[in-house]
């Protein structure tokens, strides 16, 4: 059953993350806020990219903070559900890095790269190295869930080799180059500016949180967005998150000021 | 270690508690039985029947042949159904109940084989019921390897539950994943690893104590 | 009482029994005899059922209990004993607790239980044992579990393979006094296989002897004894009718040796006095024997006879007249 | 199914067979040994030991205590030293032999167990040597329990080779996660899983027909 | 050769063995007799150190065997084989590789084992179950094994505990003779526990009655059977020489009912016909056993005497004169 809705004198809020920075940007930044307007929160945090919707869909959860649009789009689709994004918050950038070389011109034959074996990262990789030149990728398939078996031509011959997200940055000794998520970079010390390339985000990557579409336009959605899109966010991000991708109305917001 | 922090791991392991409390008692109540009707139903065992001994054992092996992870998955309309929610540690112990009892079963099913086929034979040469052969002879001379068996059990569930982040259990395991794992934060994760060898290491002192107290050998 | 017919076990290499065909009778105590490996563990565990016989049939109270129903199998079970040459205890019970079973077995309540087994237990004499386990007990205290545990249900056939072997002689008369008691009480059919023949002297009424799963010899006890046919049946009794004399007495007799077999009422007359008193000879007992089955004396001696040569051959005609089996083993030196 | 998935089960199943190959085969070579020796130092046994007791006792449930996918990570550095890479098939049957061999030890362990003290104490009394009773009398009365073990190792293995695709590893339980779980390829979902209860029920046969065969009694 | 001393085996819950002192020499046989429980198979388990005793020493050749490294008592183990009461065969080998066990643990080559299990297999009758599992051997077969293999070392000193009591009359025989055998030939020095007095009788050099933990008697064994002095020895030896008489004799006896004990030479003295040919009497023999221990007669003769009273009575005076021990079971009736 949903918490929230039915007693709205409680306002009891579940909020669903990935471990990770989704999570504790929703702690330490967004949380507080929410308190103020004396909501009591409960963040529920999964390690997998299916159960957050599924149990979103089934009301364990009223919100969840993981995606972005693509992905929601496609999981709809699959699974016959209509969940719906709201708004974008401040996204991690997928990163290259290389414990062995500095530039993505020296990229040579036979290189191993590495690269997140989930569905979404791996797409965002591989549409990486494509925007490099060093693969192309089949048009035919969803762009979304492209994966390594997808890549028509390649170029250098490298070795691509999908492995768990937040084993990508330990892969470094191994690989000649890595595909890493910006939080994940960030957590195992490593900084975004070393990067070799850092993803230029498209709105369609950044993650958005999630909500149930008949909640779409209750109070809580209502708390949240302003939580994110208030001054003291900015600033936290500023502080807390620093390379990431900022959404838009951070962007204006800065602008203004 | 912050407060913050420390709240953390008395979660992780009251959740890990929760989980494992439930998972290992269903364990008992339906893997004894299970195991114990995989052993009665063999060649030569007084309920010999191959038709149950072979569907019994399938379904045993079924389950165990499904990665827990996918296990987890697959039994989430099935929690959904029992309690309502398929999110949290009580419905990760769902999927550990049902790794767990297969599992619990085989080890069960393997202590059982251990005794001594004469000791059975003298028993139904009193013309002892199956039931009271069951109770008063089975199950208190495989007592010792049924002890051993549950702390290998027990221990390999500690392990599964780590898992249970999956769907959003918690526990000490998934803390040492979610801290140590996806956050690169060494210190939870030695901290969670040392609470795990800890709880392993007493979980084998008292299960190697209780079934050296069971054996009458 | 029990019949048995053409009952045949094969082992997947070995035939432990061959097409055996026997009868028990109701209220008898009934040995069974054989050299090690001859079946007769098998022929048992074939008449309570916990070694399903390859063929043949055994009919208890005129039904064929080779086709019963599990269920009845067990009901039957709980009026048959069974001690076991290996014992089989629970390792897991204390000695109460694997007497008690018996009793739980055939739904005692735990009051009578608690009556019982007490009681069943100062019988075997280990009532100061009660909560030791099997593990820490004697052989023989093992096996004595295993007499109050077949004994426990007034059974009313008792099936006991070697069920003194692991005793000490007291402990054995004391074991086989009290079977014989039941026996005679409540009519107790007894099985009963042993490789000592002091056992069958004791308190069987028939035998039988086993060979290679087949039974040779067959009779009352008194006969086997007392004039056994088959060879091994003949090795058996002499093993505790030996009378192997010592080569130094042979070498320095006086007089002809002879070996005479008395049965029966044979035993009782004064044989040697009316010798003695019709000839001139001296008689020396050099070795022999005499001892009751079922009261009746069956007795060996070895005689010396001492005297003229002529008094010595009529002396031995006297006594050959007058007892079953006279035999010259040595004639005067 | 199309020739390209065919070949993707192809190539997976060769992945877990080789990583499932050479965890299972150190489990026995190292396992089998550590068993014994932890059975051996037991107290009342020949080589009691109450120090090598503890400390092998402790090595085995630490390695014990860390959950699958933690002890991939840490034995990241081992990996790389042993093999020169960390990823890949062979480096996460690395960690699959790390897992497997304590698990198996202990299963040994609890065979060992079993076996009749009368019998061990009877072999001391010719004056043999520790070697040849372990060689002579453990192993070969405890033969069938530890081929019961090596069964429910090798099952428990098989769920966890499925995590394999942490490292790169691929397998089949790995093709059912990334392409069935994550992609909503039901058909391949359903195509592994089979895949993977025909090969748990293949080797719960076999395990059971050896150790009958390996049973004397 | 052994020197046992203040040897106490202590239980939890019991004290099997109380300060013993013991010394067994070289070359003999010396049997353990005594009630199930006395404590007989613990103290030979404290003998081949199976058992650590509590408290006490071992000597053998002058060194104190409780105190020796495990190598040291690997060592002598391997020239002490001991026959255990429960067998306890590798169940998971054939009979042969049983056997071959004991050959290997002496560090013998493959030829070696090769050429000499068959013998001992041979030696024990169980040349063609070679190659059977122990779970498909009789009882008797797997003791047949359990001899084979003790003796595989030709050790110096044999423990037996029971080692015939699932041993046919015959079997047993065979492997006594085969024992006495060895130790005449060899030197071998044997334990023997045994609960079967025929065994005592008929190997023994000396043995010692258990009770409770201590020995109650020892001595030469024809001595424990003439003279039992101890009432546990005297009821173990009444245990084979039973005279009871049938009451049915006693009833209808004419004469006196009289219980002569020869021992040594007087049992070769014709004093039946010695006191027949001084007396007027008659003599008839109900009940009797003579039996030849280490080739010296012990014999028990109970005889009614018919006649006079006054004859009667002289020649009891007379018989009593050339006799161990006279008993008057019944005066005349
Ligand atoms: N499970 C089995 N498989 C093969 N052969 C067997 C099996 N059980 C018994 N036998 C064989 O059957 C024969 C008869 O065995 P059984 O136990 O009946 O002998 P027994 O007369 O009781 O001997 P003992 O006096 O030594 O106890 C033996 O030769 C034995 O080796
Ligand atoms: N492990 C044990 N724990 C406790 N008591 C024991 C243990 N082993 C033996 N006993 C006790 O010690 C006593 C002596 O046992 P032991 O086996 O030496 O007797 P035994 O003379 O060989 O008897 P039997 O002729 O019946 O074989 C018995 O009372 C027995 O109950
Ligand atoms: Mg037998
Ligand atoms: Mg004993």
């Amino acid at each position: 059953g949903c918490t929230s809705t039915s007693t709205n004198d409680e306002k009891k809020l579940v909020l669903g993350a990935t471990a990770g920075p989704y999570s504790d940007q929703l702690k330490e930044g967004i949380v507080p806020l929410l308190e103020e307007k004396g909501y009591k929160v409960d963040i529920v945090e999964f390690n997998d990219y299916i159960q957050p919707n599924i149990a979103l869909n089934e009301g364990e959860i009223d919100a969840n903070l993981y995606q972005n649009r693509n992905y929601l789009k496609n999981f709809n689709e699959e699974n016959g559900m209509d969940l719906v994004p709201v708004f974008a918050v401040p996204t991690a950038p997928m990163a290259l890095y290389s414990d062995k070389h500095t530039s993505l011109n020296d990229i040579d034959k036979g290189m191993t790269i590495t690269l997140p074996n989930d569905p979404t990262n791996l797409a965002r990789a591989l549409h990486m190295a494509e925007h490099y030149g060093w693969i192309s990728i089949d048009q035919s398939v969803n762009p979304l869930t492209a994966s390594e078996k997808d890549i028509l031509e390649n170029k250098f011959d490298l070795n691509f080799k999908p492995i768990e997200a937040a084993q990508t940055p330990r892969s470094l000794s191994d690989a000649d180059y890595a595909f890493i998520n910006g939080n994940f970079a960030i957590d195992s010390g490593l900084q975004l500016e070393e990067a070799v390339d850092l993803e230029r985000t498209q709105e369609d990557f950044l993650i958005y949180l999630t909500v149930r579409k008949e909640d779409k336009n209750s109070t809580f959605v209502k708390d949240l967005e302003e939580a994110y899109k208030s001054k003291e966010f900015l600033h936290y991000t500023n502080e807390n998150s620093k390379g990431y991708v900022k959404p838009p109305y951070q962007h204006e917001m800065e602008e203004g000021q | 270690m912050s407060p913050d922090l420390l709240n953390e791991f008395g979660k992780a392991f009251i959740e890990t508690s929760w989980m494992m409390s439930i998972a290992v008692i269903f364990a008992i109540i339906i893997g004894v039985p299970l195991g114990v009707m995989l052993f009665v139903t063999r060649e030569g065992m007084f309920f010999e029947n191959k038709f149950v001994q072979q569907v019994a054992g399938t379904i045993v092996n079924i389950i165990r042949s499904i990665p827990f992870i996918i296990l987890l998955v697959v039994l989430i309309p099935v929690t959904k159904l029992i309690l309502g929610t398929s999110m949290g540690p009580t419905a990760a112990s769902v999927s550990l109940t049902v790794a767990a009892i297969p599992f619990y079963a085989r080890l069960v099913e393997a202590s059982l084989r251990e005794i001594d086929r004469g000791v059975i034979k003298a028993s139904e040469s009193c013309g002892a019921s199956p039931w009271l052969i069951i109770k008063d002879v089975l199950l208190p001379e495989a007592k010792p390897g049924m002890i051993a068996g549950l702390t290998v059990t027990i221990i390999s569930l500690l392990s599964y539950s780590a898992m249970a982040g999956i769907v959003g259990g918690g526990g000490i395991g998934d803390l040492a994943i979610r801290f140590g794992y996806y956050r690169f934060q060494n210190d939870v994760m030695i901290i969670t690893v040392i609470i795990l060898i800890i709880l392993v290491q007493l979980i084998q002192f008292i299960g190697d104590k209780l079934a050296k107290a069971a054996s009458k050998k | 009482m029990i019949q048995i017919q053409h009952l045949t076990k094969r082992y997947k290499n070995t035939t432990a029994i061959r097409n055996i065909n026997l009868t028990i009778n109701q209220g008898e105590i009934f040995g069974i005899i054989g050299y090690s490996g001859a079946g007769k563990s098998t022929l048992l565990n074939c008449l309570n059922l916990l070694e399903k016989p390859t063929e043949g049939k055994i009919i208890v109270d005129e039904e064929d209990i080779t086709v019963l129903s599990e269920k009845e199998i067990r009901k039957r079970r709980q009026k048959i004993g069974t001690i076991f040459q290996h014992f089989h205890l629970i390792s897991a019970k204390t000695v109460f607790d694997n007497v008690a079973f018996s009793l739980k077995a055939a739904g005692k309540s735990k009051e009578e239980i608690h009556f019982k087994v007490p009681k069943l237990l100062k019988l075997v004499g280990l009532q100061d044992k009660a909560n030791n386990y099997p593990a820490q007990l004697s052989g023989g205290q093992k096996q004595r579990v295993g007499i109050a545990r077949a004994l426990a249900n007034d059974p009313k056939v008792l099936l006991c393979d070697e069920a003194t072997s692991a005793l000490d002689p007291t402990t054995t008369d004391s074991i086989l006094h009290l079977l014989k008691e039941i026996n005679r009480n409540l009519g107790l059919t007894i099985v009963i296989i042993t490789h000592e023949m002091e056992v069958v002297q004791k308190i069987c009424d028939r035998v039988a002897v086993m060979e290679a799963g087949e039974i040779v010899e067959l009779g009352a006890v008194y006969d086997i004894f007392s004039a056994p046919k088959h060879p091994l049946t003949k090795e058996f009794v002499q093993s505790v009718q030996s009378f192997t004399l010592p080569d130094r007495l042979l070498q320095e007799r006086k007089g002809t040796i002879v070996k005479i077999t008395f049965r029966g009422d044979s035993a009782e007359n004064p044989i040697i006095s009316e010798t003695l008193a019709h000839y001139p000879i001296m008689i020396n007992i050099l070795h022999g024997q005499i001892s009751y089955i079922n009261d009746k004396p069956l007795g060996t001696l070895i005689i010396e006879a001492i005297g003229k040569k002529s008094d010595i051959d009529a002396a031995i005609r006297f006594i050959s007249e007058r007892t079953k089996q006279l035999e010259v083993l040595a004639d005067v030196a």
